[in-house]
This record gives C-alpha cells, structure tokens and sequence, in this order.
C-alpha cells in the first residue's frame, strides 16, 4: 500500500537527533512492550508481515507522532481485537471480559533464554531457478497492489542491477495475507542519481532487498 | 518461541481475516477509546493479557533485562573486532554472518540472515529501514530510536551524505556511499575500518572503541581513545 | 518537494466526512484567519506560490493533524517571521515590540467590496509558441527538485496526453523563489489505469494542469 | 487588494530570503512557542496585527460576513442554472468561464481562470485538488472542509468509485469519470446534468436544487424535490 510507512525520499521531515542517550529503552513502558510481543501466546495465523501490514495501518497522524513501542502496543492491540482475543473495550482498561484463552500457551520466564537464541529463519526451498542472475540489469515495476508489500515506492520504474541472489525467502505479500510461500529474494543495486534528481554524487549507491516479482527484465 | 513466524511450529490452516480496512477500522476505534498515554495504554494491555494467562510477567522482566544488559552492541563490536584480528573469521563473517554469529554465540532475533558489509577507504555503508524498523538485534540489540523516526528513514537513501553530515561524518572525497535499504529479512552490519595505530590491541581493547553507529554507518573513523587504548 | 502535502493517491487516510455542515466556517477564529488573509499588508515580493511552499515546510503531524485555517496561521507567522515582519515572541503573545510597520498599507474595510471582485490573473504573455498541440503524447518528468513545484509525484514519469494548451501561465517553481516568469501551461490527460495498477475501471480519466517544463515528447 | 500575486502592483526588485531550510526551522519554532488552541494563535496574530497597523479589523468582519452570506454556492447554482435554460450562456460558460463569472457579476478570487466542465449521461466530472485546496472561491464560496482533508485529496485521483459511493452517488454502467486535479490556477466548476420533469421551471427554482457537491462532482443526480419545484 502506498501508506505513510514508505518514507524512503520523502522530505521534510525535520533534523535527526544525533544526540540521543544511548540506553536501550528511554521509558520504562517501552521495554514492557517488546518483552509482552516476545512472550505473549497468540493465534498460529500471525506473522511479521501481518504485524507490518497492521502497523501500516495505523491512522497517519498517530504513526508519525506515536512514540515507536506504542506504535506497536496500537498494532498488537489492533491484531488481538481483528482476531477475536480481545476487545476494544478489554484495551482500553485492562479487564477482561471473556473466556479463558485457548490459544497456544505463553512462552515462560525460564523458557525466555532459549527463545533469544533461536534465530527466525524466513529461508524457504524453491523449486525454480531464479530468473535473474548477478549483474543483470532489472526495472523495478511501477505498480504495486493495496495490500502489503516490502517494494517501496521510491524505487518503483526504476532501474537497477541484481548485486545478489539469496534463493527463496518468505514472500511478504502473501505472508501478510495467511499464505506461506517463498520466493526468490534479490539484493537490488540502484545509482542514487537514477532515484533522485538533485543528489549530491549520482555515482553513491542504493541497495534493497527485492522479490522477483517486484522485478521485470530490463 | 519468540518468532512471529515459527518455523518449528506446523501452520495451522485456520484463517484469519486479513482485511486492510477492517484493521484500519479497528485502530480508529482504539485511537479513540485507550488511555492517552503510552504507559497507561501498556499497563492496560499487560494487565489484560496477564488476566487472559496469555503472558508470563517473568518472561517481560526476562526480556527487558536481557535487551538492556546482554544483548546489545558489545555483542557487534566484538565480532568487529575478531573480524579486525582474524582475517578467516571476516572472510566467515562476509561469507556467512548467520553462521559467524552462531560461532560467537550470538545467535538470535535477526541474526538469521545476517549480512556483514565491510568500510574501506574508498566505501563507507550505511544501513536503514525506509519501511518499517528492520535492526540485526541479535547483533546490535534495541536500534536507537533515530533509526526509526520518519526523518532518518525518509532521508538516508535520499541524501544519505547530508545525514552523515549532520552525524559528524566527513568523507574523503574518493568515498562511494552505499546505502543498504533492509527492505526484507536480511540483517545489515557494517564493520568500519580498523584505526590505524592499533596493531598492538587486544580484541577486548578493539571491540571497547566499536561504537553502534559505526556498525549501523553513521560514523566512520574510529579514533583509538584512552577508552580502548593501553 | 517530495512533501507529505503530495497525498495524490496516498492510502490509509480513512473516511470522508461526507455529512460534514454546510456553513462556511465552522469555529468563528477560521473566518478571522481568512479575513486576515484577505486583507493584511505586506511584503511586495510575497506570492500565492511562495505561500504554498511555505505551507508545505509545515511540520507533517502538523500539517496532517491541525484544522485547515489553523496551517494558514501557521504559514503566515513563519512568512512573517522570514520576512523579518514579526518574530515568534510576538506571534506568541500578539504583543508589539517592533517599529512601525513600514509595508503597503492594509486594506480598508470600505476596500472589501472592490478587493472581492478583482479576479488574479496568472496569465502571461509568452513569446515563444507552446512546444504541444492538444493530442500530442507526453510523459510527466520522473525527477523533481526539493523546492515548490505543482508536478505532483504521482504523475512522475506516467504517459498522458495532451487536452488543452492555456499559453503563458505564472511559473510556481520559478514565482516560489521570487522569479515572476511565464511559461506554457497545459491540460494533460491520463488514464487511471496508467496511474495505478489496481483501479477499478481502468479507461476512466486524470486532468491534471502541468508546466511545459514538467513534460518530454513521447 | 487581495490578491497575494497582484498584477496591478509593480513588482518590487527587494528580495526575501526563500530559503525551504530556514523557513522549516521557523515553523519548528512557532509551533514550540505559540499558543495550543487555534483560537488563541489566531487572537494574538490579529492582536499583533492590529498593533503593528498591518491589519484593519473592519475589513475581516467584511470577508467574513461576504464569504458567509454573498459568496457561497448560490452563485455557482445561478451560473449552472442559467446554463441550462440559456443555451448560448452555456457555451460561453464553457469556452470561456472567466468571462462568464464577469457576466453574472461574480468575478472575484480564482474567477479568472474558471472552466466549466459539463457532466452528460456518460460522463461524471469530479474536482480535487490533491497539493493543496484550490477551489472556484468566488463561484462556490470557502471549500468544505472534506474538500481540503488529506482522505479526499489522496483517494480522489485513485479511487474516485469509492470515493462517490462514500457520498451516495451510484452511477450506471456506461459513465467514464474525469477527475480534475487543480494543480494550477485554473478552478474548475462541473456543470451537473439538469433533472427530467423540470422543463418548466424557472432559473431560480433550478438553482435551489443545485448543490454545491453537483458542483464539485461528488453529487451526481439532482431531483426535482419540493425544494425546488412548483
């Protein structure tokens, strides 16, 4: 979807503060977030992609504005509301209303160091060859559906050249909608001065990590 | 299990409804009916979830001290700094970086496809997310809350020399600047160069002067300090 | 500028109020703005474009966020303020703690009669013949630069043809910085289905009204 | 005057500083230090404005009570009206809708490049303007505030369907929708098709059913109601 979320090359956004603490979480509430979204159970169906789907959409004043955990809490809040666990209501002063869960169960404290060594692996087999190789000269395509989608509008009709290819991987587009498939992810290399028209060096390059059927031969 | 996507889990064939406005309906009506502070709004959501036995409070705890003590940047400047001494482990780290973090014992949320990019004196890298957040937080723990406002996103694969300007960068003018936007589950680790004068340190000494925005690329020379200097 | 005022065919904004009151101003202070607007003296090198680009350098929660007249205020003050008329104490507490001003007078009331029956005119004389005949094919540029421009991005590097040539019109790009200069403005016409890749009925049409310079021959 | 760019005032050679940077950092700062209510921002502007000489409060009670009473949507419900009993009016109203809104004695802010485009059984005309909010100001009087929200300037170049079934409007099958984004100065005014059972009406009763939504396309089918008929 052509959401706020797609922010590559989009101005006026202000100076970066480069000056920020170092600390991991600046509030306290920040860190109860992210360790309720490692541990909590929840329905089999959810992936990151629906997470990202959902995250883009929330309301676009509160996705610019929101700190960034509380964005979070809003789409896991929005997920548990679409999935049928939990009401709008429950969210909003934290008692709840309803049966006992039936979900998987939760992931348990001493259970929590295995789990930060797991590393999620997106990698699936494919049966296909890839349809690029290094070096081959690709466009971007210019369309992209309503639905999520990891292919930014900044780069869309344009053209660049296949750095890599890392065989078949988790395809968002369909991940977002329920549907585990893979397919073949390329890293992308576009010229800065090929998506912009006023860069500093045309020559600095953009790398992105692009599906093949974000690409058409060139 | 951590993972939103399960690997190890069989995927049932029970669907959701993935319905955009039906979600975008549902953030409206929480926009109006939550607490107005983000505390608020978490402390509700915990006690809910807590009440519905869909989460171990523990397991919070467990999370948040691991993100704010172990798992952090320490972890990428040491494989930086191995990297520096051991000329086998870059090559596995360039070649592999999944495979070099389970080597250190780094293993974890995003480490799974980890891509090392390495500086040299006519290449500086620099890592951004222009879609969401993506972070090798195995590697490099909590990204910095810059890392995720619109105007670092918006801007690092526009004008990625004006945003290491504003980060006190200065390039040489042979320098190509490349920007790798994590636009899928590829992780991005820059290794900067090592700084001259520093053959006689320790890994320990080297990993001490690795800062994390020298390993996401929004600062390049390393200066050997009293912070890392014997 | 690749602003977040650029909304053509942005998704995720919701609804449209569509039984909003007919009145013409809702809250009394938005007449005020507007009446301030009308009739306020100022700098003789202020345009409607470089306003336009001034409104655009608004914050993007704010400008997404705030009432309509209330970005006007917005803009105004920073006009102001650049044009070393006001500074931002003053605009905080409407207190005066500069000389007289020494701009144009503002208009008077018994003025208000004539001012609102004095169409603008954009129009100008052109000595060199438009570069399109109505009919001809046209791709709208793909780069844009950083400053004001009315070439809005979804419409970068789509083929459209041209409907209407209207001569010599005020350049925004050119005016935004102070330069009054004319240049060819056209009527370009494109199909939807050009624009985006998930319209409902692709032969319906886009007018959009674009400068000789926003244009190639196709 | 009104007029920001005023053609009968000689431009000066004196030069503001246009710089996006600066007056960026400006807005940065009016929105630290100015009031939170729109209401008091807006009181201390004319305060500040009255003090300095720069504004006559007489003069804004003015604009507000014409904008509230003489221009508003009954002009352009007067033109369209007209266009459907005088055949001639229409075509000069087509060919040249400046000179039209002169003929009528509408002229005024955004009259002076006016077109008018006509809606016909295969064809629904509909206005944005997807920059900003240019509107027929002296035809149609201040726009509604629909017509200035990002919603309806983001969807009504890509789903303008959707968009007119949100506002009730069904159309049959053969009718090609045009949309008109304003990107210039040119202000467009859609002239809706005149509803059977009203061929012996007079303009005025014509006008009475009129709406300012027919005018800008997000109204399609105008009935003979008690409003208008006789």
């Amino acid at each position: 979807m052509d959401g706020v979320h797609d922010l590559g090359g989009r101005q006026g956004y202000g100076p970066i503060d480069v000056n920020e603490p170092e600390e991991a979480f600046h509030e306290a509430w920040e860190g109860r977030v992210l360790g309720m979204v490692r541990s909590m159970s929840r329905p089999e169906d959810w992936s990151i992609d629906w997470f990202r789907h959902c995250r883009e959409l929330i309301d676009a004043v509160d996705y610019l504005s929101r700190p960034y955990y509380d964005s979070w809490l809003q789409t896991y809040g929005a997920m548990l509301v679409n999935s049928g666990v939990a009401t709008v209501q429950e969210l909003a002063d934290g008692k709840d209303r309803g049966a006992a869960s039936t979900l998987p169960p939760a992931l348990a404290e001493a259970q929590v160091p295995d789990a930060a060594a797991a590393p999620v692996l997106f990698n699936r087999p494919l049966s296909d060859p890839p349809a690029f190789q290094p070096g081959d000269k690709v466009r971007a395509k210019r369309h992209r559906h309503s639905g999520h989608t990891r292919l930014p509008q900044y780069v869309c009709g344009v053209a660049g050249a296949i750095h890599a290819c890392h065989g078949g991987h988790v395809f968002p587009d369909a991940m977002s909608a329920g549907e585990d498939r893979g397919e073949t992810l390329y890293t992308v290399a576009f010229q800065i001065g090929d998506l912009w028209g006023d860069v500093e060096r045309p020559d600095d390059i953009v790398y992105l990590d692009l599906w093949e059927s974000y690409l058409e031969p060139l | 299990m951590s993972g939103l996507v399960n690997k190890g889990r069989a995927m049932t064939t029970k669907k959701i409804e993935h319905s955009s406005e039906k979600v975008a309906q549902i953030h409206r009506e929480l926009h109006s009916h939550l607490p107005p502070e983000p505390a608020l709004r978490v402390k509700a959501l915990e006690s809910l979830l807590v009440e519905k036995g869909m989460v171990d409070p523990g397991a919070i705890d467990a999370w948040v001290q691991l993100y704010s003590e172990d798992i952090g940047p320490k972890r990428g400047a040491q494989m930086v700094a191995k990297a520096w001494c051991d000329a086998a482990f870059k090559e596995r780290l360039l070649s592999d970086g999944a495979a070099a973090a389970v080597e250190m014992g780094f293993a974890g949320w995003g480490s799974g496809h980890l891509k090392a990019v390495a500086n040299g004196p006519q290449v500086h890298n620099m890592v951004v997310c222009t879609l969401c957040s993506c972070y090798p937080l195995a590697i490099l723990g909590i990204p910095p809350t810059w890392y995720k406002t619109a105007a670092y996103r918006a801007r690092a694969v526009r004008e990625p020399r004006a945003v290491l300007t504003e980060f006190g960068v200065e390039l040489a003018e042979e320098v190509q600047v490349r920007v790798w936007d994590s636009t899928a589950e590829l992780r991005y680790l820059v290794i900067p160069e090592r700084p001259a004068g520093t053959d006689d340190w320790s890994e320990d000494q080297l990993a001490a002067i690795v800062s994390r925005n020298a390993m996401i690329g929004t600062e390049r020379d390393l200066a050997p300090t009293s912070q890392g200097g014997n």
